[in-house]
C-alpha cells in the first residue's frame, strides 16, 4: 500500500477532496490549522481569522494504481495553487 | 491641533490596546491570542455591527441623507479601485494591482468602529446609518477587482482560468465576513420593524459588550499588524510609499464627498475613513481564491501592516481635522 | 391565525439567525465559525440554562405543580423511546432502532430555550422550573435506548461487547452535556439558597448575555443543520418521514398530559416541545460510544438535519396553537 | 525502527492509548481534531460541539517487536469502531 | 468558627463551579473544554484584572498605604523564593528547587480574585491598588529563581547554556501574562486619567462579565487541578506535604506584615493570600524555557494540583481567621 | 527524496526553525498542538492555557544532503529539551 501526504492552502481543500473522490480513493484524513513555509509564502496561524485560512494536511492510504489515478488532477491544481504531495510505503498494520 | 486630536486618540482603550500589541511582537513578548480566537471576535464585530446597523436603517429610513450618502459610497467603491489599478501598474503586474487596487475599494469594519469611538470620545454627533454604507462597500470593490483581472489579464492566463461571472459574483456577496455583515443588518433590520422586545434583548450582546470585545480584538489586531510589518519591507518602497500615501488620498476625496452631499462633521468623518481604510478581510479572502497569481504577502502587508496602523492611530484624527478644515462646522 | 404564529416566530432574531445559517450553506457562501468555539456557545448555554434553573426551582419550591409535571416529564422520556423503537423497527435493526428511539426520548435544549424566546415575544408566562424537566430527561431516554440493546440484541453480539449496568449508567449521567446542566442546576440552586448575592453577581453573564449568544449560536446551528441534511436523503424516505411526524405525535401526546396536569399554556407548549424535541448532544455522544454498531449519519441527520430545524422554524408555533386549540385558556 | 499511524475516532483514544501502553511504547504523539473519510462515514469538524468529537491521528516510533505486540488489541478496537492502521519504516535522525 | 468560613466560601458560584471540574474528573465525567477555550478565559482574566487595577489605582494614588504595601508585597516576592529554595533543596536538585521555588514566590491572579469574591459575599471592604501588588510580585519571583539556577548550578551547566542576563529580563517581564497584566493596568491607569467615558463604556466587558467568566474558568481549572493530581502521587510525599505547609506559613508571614503595614482585614486577607498561592502560568511557561532540567510536572503538579485547591477552597477561609485572630478589628 | 518528523515542544519552535532555515530546507508544514508522552513526560492538551503549550509536529520534504546539515543542530535542541526525529522515504507524486 501506498501513503499520500498532500500539503496545500486550506483555500482549495474542496477542490482537492474533489480530486481525490474522482480517483476513487478508500478514505482520506484531513488535519487542518498547519502552518509552514513554501518557496514564497509563509503561512501563519495568526491569519485565520480573517478567512485566509491555514494550510491542510491530507494523508491517503491506497494502492497503487489509484495514486496514478490522483496525480494528473491533483498536481495541476498544486502547481497552480501552490502545495506539496509525497508518497511513501506504508503496510496495513 | 492636530496633534491634540493625535494624543486624544491614542489615549482611548481601544488604541492603546492596539499598541499594547504592536509592543507585544517589537519586544519579542510571547504574548498570542491562538486561532480561532480571533476569529470568535471577528465574528462577534460584524454580526453586532450588522445588526445595530439594521436598527439604526429601519429607524432612519431610506430618506434624504440615507440614500445619497450610500450611493456615494458604492460609487467610490467602483472608483477607488480604478486610481489604485492605474497607479499600481505603474510598478506591478495585473494580478498584483487589482488585488490591490480591490483591497483598498473596500473597507475595514475595525477601523469604522475605532472611529466611532473616536467620535463618541469627542461628543461628535453621526448617524447609525453610515454601517449601510460600509456593509454595501465590499462587494462593489471585489467585483471590480475581479473584473480588472478578466478584462486586463486574457493573454496572460489560459482558458480554464478565465474568471466567470459566476465566480465573480460568489466571491463578492458570498464571502463569509459580506454575508454575516449584510445578514445581520438584514436581520437588525427586520427585528426593529416586527420585534421592538428583540431588539432590546439582543442590547447587552451586541451593545454592551461591543467596546470591550472591540478593545481584546485590537489587541490580536495589534500583534498580527505588527507580524505582517517584516513582509512589506520585501515588497518594496513603492508599496510602502503607496499603503501611507493612497489612504491619505481617498481620506481627502472621501471629504470632498461628504461636503457635497452636506454631511455633518461626524458623518463625514465616517466617511473619509470608509474612502481611506482597505479590506484585509473579505477581499484577501476572495483574491486568494479567484486570483492565485498575485502574492497574498503584498496585499496583507501593505492593507494589514501599514494602512491599517496608520489609519487607527493617526490617520483618523488626521481625517478628522482635514473635515473641520474643509467642511464649516454649522454650528 | 397559526401562519400568522409562525411568521410572528420566525422575525425574531434567534430564528432569523438560524435561517442565515441554513442559507449560507444552501447558496455556498464560506461562513464557518470553526472548532471550538460553537462549544464554547454550547457549554455556556447549558451551563447558563442550568444555573438559571436552579434559581426558579429553589423558588418554586417543590410544590403542587413542580414535582407532578417534573415526574411526567420523565416518565414521558421512558415511554416515547419504546414508542418510536416499536416504528423504527419496522424498518431498522435493533441498533439503530434503539439509538434513535433514545434521541427522540430525550430532548434538545437549543429548542427548549427557543420557545422559551418565542413565549416571551409572545408574552405568555411560562415556569423556571420547566428547566429540572429538560435536565431530567436526558438520562431515563438513554438508560432505556442502552436497556434496549441490552434486551433485544443479546444474539448479535458477543460476550465480550455486553452492555454492562456500569456502563449504562455512566453513559447516562456522566455525559459531559447532561453533567454540567445537572451540575449547573445544583449550583444555582446552593446559590440562590445559601448566597442571593451571588445570584445577582451571576446576572449578567448568565442572564443578560444569554439571548444574544443563543443568536450566535442558533446561526452555527443553521449551518450545521443544512449539512447534515444531505445525509437524510441517503437514510432513506422511512427516516425522513419519521423525523417530521414522530415530533408532532409527540407534541400531541404532551398537549393532553399538559392538559391532565392542568399546566397553563406557557409551560404547556414547554412540555410539549420537551416531548416534541430530540437530542443532538448527549444522546448520540453515548450511542457513538456504547452502540457503534448503530449509524452516526442515521441518529444525527434525523434529530439535527430534520426534526431540529422543523421544531425551531414551524414546530414551536404549530405546537402553541395545539396548546391553544385544546387547553382552554382561563383567562 | 517502525513508523505506526492511527487514525480513528477521539472517542476511542483512551482505549487505543491504553493498549499502546500494554504494549510498551517508547512514547507516542496524538493529533487531535482530524477529520475525514473511511469506507462508509463522514467526519466533519463542525459536528465537534456536540461531544461526539473527530478523528485522532497517533503516531508511534517504535522497534518491529513492539508493533507485533500493538498488533492484536489495536486491530480489534479498530475493527470494532472503525478506524485505519498503517507502518512504515523511519530511521532516527 | 472557621468551619463556618470554610461553608461560606464553598457555597459560593466559583467555588462550586471548581468543585464540579473536580468532580468530573473524580467521577469519569467525559465534561471537557477544549483547548483554546480555556486561554480565552484566562487571557481574559488577565485583562480585565489589570484594567481594573489600573483604574484603582488611578483614584487611590500612591500615597500611603500604596507604596509600602505594593513594595512590601515585592519584597516578600523576593524573600519567599529564597526560604523555598532552601527547604526544597534538602531533597531536590538545584534545578528542580529554583523552578518550585519561584512558582511559590509568584502568585495565582484566579486564587486572587477568588479570595476578592470571598470578601465581597462576606461583605468585607478591600482596595482595588491590591491588584498592583499581584502584577508586581510576578517578575521578581522569576527573576530570583533564575538568579539562584545561575548562582547554585555554575558546574551542572555547560558554558553555553548560562543563563545571560538578557534571557532572564526577557523571561521575567515579557512573558505573555506578565505583560498582558501589566500592560492591562497601564491601560486602565491611562484611560482612567484621559478619557473617563472609556472607563464607563469598558464596564460591561471588565466589570459585570467578570465573576461568570470566573465561574467559568474555574470549572476548567477544576478540570486541569483534577487531571496534575496524579502527578503529585508520583513527585513523592516531600512534595505533597510541601504544597499544602508552605502556603500556611507564607500566609501567616503575609498576615503579620500586613499587620505591620496596618492594613484592614480585607486586604490583609489579599496580602496574607498574594504570599500563599503560587504561579502556574507566568512561572511555569519561563521555567519551562529557561531551566528545562527542571522537570514540568513537578512545579505544575505542586502548583496546580495541590496548593491551588487548597487555598481556593480552604486556604482562604483559614487565612481569613488568621486574620480575624491576629489583626484586632477597629471597627 | 527524504521526509523529517520532528516532535518537540511547541516552546521550542523558534528554535527549530530557525535551524531548518539554517539547514537550507526548500520549505517546512507546522502541526501545532500536538499532544502525547515521551520516556518521562506527557504532554496534554488542557495545559494549553497556561502558556506551556502542547508539542509541535514538524515535518520537512528536502533532499538527503540537506537532512545531514540539519542533523547536528536540531539533535542537540532535542537531546537538550527533549523530542524526536525521525527520517523516512518520500518520493514526489
Ligand atoms: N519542502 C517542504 N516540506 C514540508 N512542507 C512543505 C514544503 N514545501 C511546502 N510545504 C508546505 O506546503 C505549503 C504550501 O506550499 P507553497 O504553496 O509551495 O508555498 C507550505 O505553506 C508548507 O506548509
Ligand atoms: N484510506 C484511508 N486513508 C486515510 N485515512 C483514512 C482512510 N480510511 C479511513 N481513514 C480515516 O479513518 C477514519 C475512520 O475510518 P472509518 O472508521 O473506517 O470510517 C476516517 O474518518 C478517516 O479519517
Ligand atoms: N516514541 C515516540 N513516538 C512518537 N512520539 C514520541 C515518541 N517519543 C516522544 N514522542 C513525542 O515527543 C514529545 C516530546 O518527547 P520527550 O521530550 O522525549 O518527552 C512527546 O510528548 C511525544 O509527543
Ligand atoms: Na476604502
Ligand atoms: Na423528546
Ligand atoms: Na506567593
Amino acid at each position: 500500500m501506498k501513503r499520500l501526504d498532500l500539503i496545500f492552502s486550506e483555500r482549495e481543500l474542496d477542490a482537492i477532496l474533489k480530486a481525490l473522490e474522482k480517483a476513487g480513493v478508500p478514505g482520506y484524513t484531513v488535519m487542518k490549522h498547519a502552518t509552514g513555509r513554501g518557496p514564497d509564502t509563509i503561512v501563519s496561524e495568526d491569519m485565520e481569522f480573517s478567512g485566509l485560512g491555514a494550510n491542510a494536511h491530507v494523508i491517503v492510504f491506497c494502492d497503487e494504481e489509484i495514486i496514478k489515478k490522483i496525480k494528473e488532477n491533483v498536481t495541476s491544481i498544486l502547481n497552480y495553487y501552490g502545495g506539496v504531495a509525497y508518497v511513501s510505503e506504508a503496510i496495513q498494520l | 491641533m492636530e496633534l491634540n486630536l493625535v494624543l486624544q486618540n491614542v489615549l482611548t482603550p481601544p488604541v492603546l490596546f492596539f499598541f499594547l500589541g504592536i509592543i507585544a511582537v517589537v519586544l519579542r513578548s510571547d504574548l498570542e491570542i491562538p486561532a480561532p480566537l480571533p476569529k470568535l471576535f471577528s465574528l462577534y464585530l460584524l454580526l453586532a455591527i450588522g445588526f445595530r446597523g439594521g436598527i439604526e436603517l429601519e429607524k432612519s429610513g431610506f430618506s434624504d441623507p440615507v440614500l445619497p450618502t450610500v450611493g456615494s459610497a458604492i460609487l467610490m467603491s467602483l472608483l477607488i479601485p480604478l486610481i489604485c489599478f492605474v497607479i499600481l501598474r505603474l510598478r506591478l503586474d495585473v494580478f498584483n494591482s487589482a488585488a490591490i487596487a480591490a483591497a483598498y475599494g473596500s473597507i475595514s469594519a475595525v477601523t469604522f468602529i475605532t472611529a466611532e469611538s473616536f467620535l463618541e470620545s469627542q461628543n461628535i454627533q453621526f448617524d447609525g446609518f453610515m454601517v449601510a454604507a460600509l456593509a454595501l462597500m465590499e462587494s462593489p470593490a471585489i467585483i471590480v477587482g475581479l473584473l480588472l483581472v478578466r478584462v486586463a489579464a486574457t493573454k496572460e492566463r489560459p482558458d480554464s482560468r478565465q474568471m466567470k461571472w459566476g465566480t465573480i459574483l460568489h466571491e463578492s456577496m458570498l464571502n463569509g465576513s459580506v454575508y454575516l455583515l449584510l445578514g445581520s443588518l438584514l436581520i437588525g433590520f427586520l427585528t426593529a420593524a416586527h420585534n421592538p422586545g428583540g431588539v432590546v434583548k439582543m442590547q447587552p450582546f451586541t451593545g454592551k459588550l461591543f467596546y470591550g470585545a472591540e478593545c481584546f480584538f485590537l489587541l490580536d489586531m495589534g500583534i498580527v499588524a505588527a507580524q505582517r510589518l517584516p513582509g512589506l519591507k520585501k515588497a518594496g518602497s513603492f508599496l510602502i510609499f503607496f499603503a501611507v500615501l493612497i489612504p491619505l488620498f481617498n481620506a481627502v476625496l472621501g471629504v470632498f464627498i461628504a461636503k457635497a452631499l452636506t454631511l455633518g462633521p461626524g458623518n463625514a468623518l465616517l466617511f473619509a475613513v470608509l474612502c481611506a481604510s482597505a479590506s484585509y478581510l473579505a477581499v484577501p479572502t476572495a483574491m486568494r481564491m479567484s486570483v492565485p497569481e498575485a502574492k497574498a504577502s503584498y496585499y496583507i502587508s501593505t492593507t494589514l501592516g501599514l494602512t491599517f496602523p496608520f489609519n487607527i492611530i493617526i490617520g483618523i484624527p488626521i481625517y478628522m481635522s482635514l473635515v473641520n478644515t474643509i467642511i464649516p462646522s454649522t454650528s
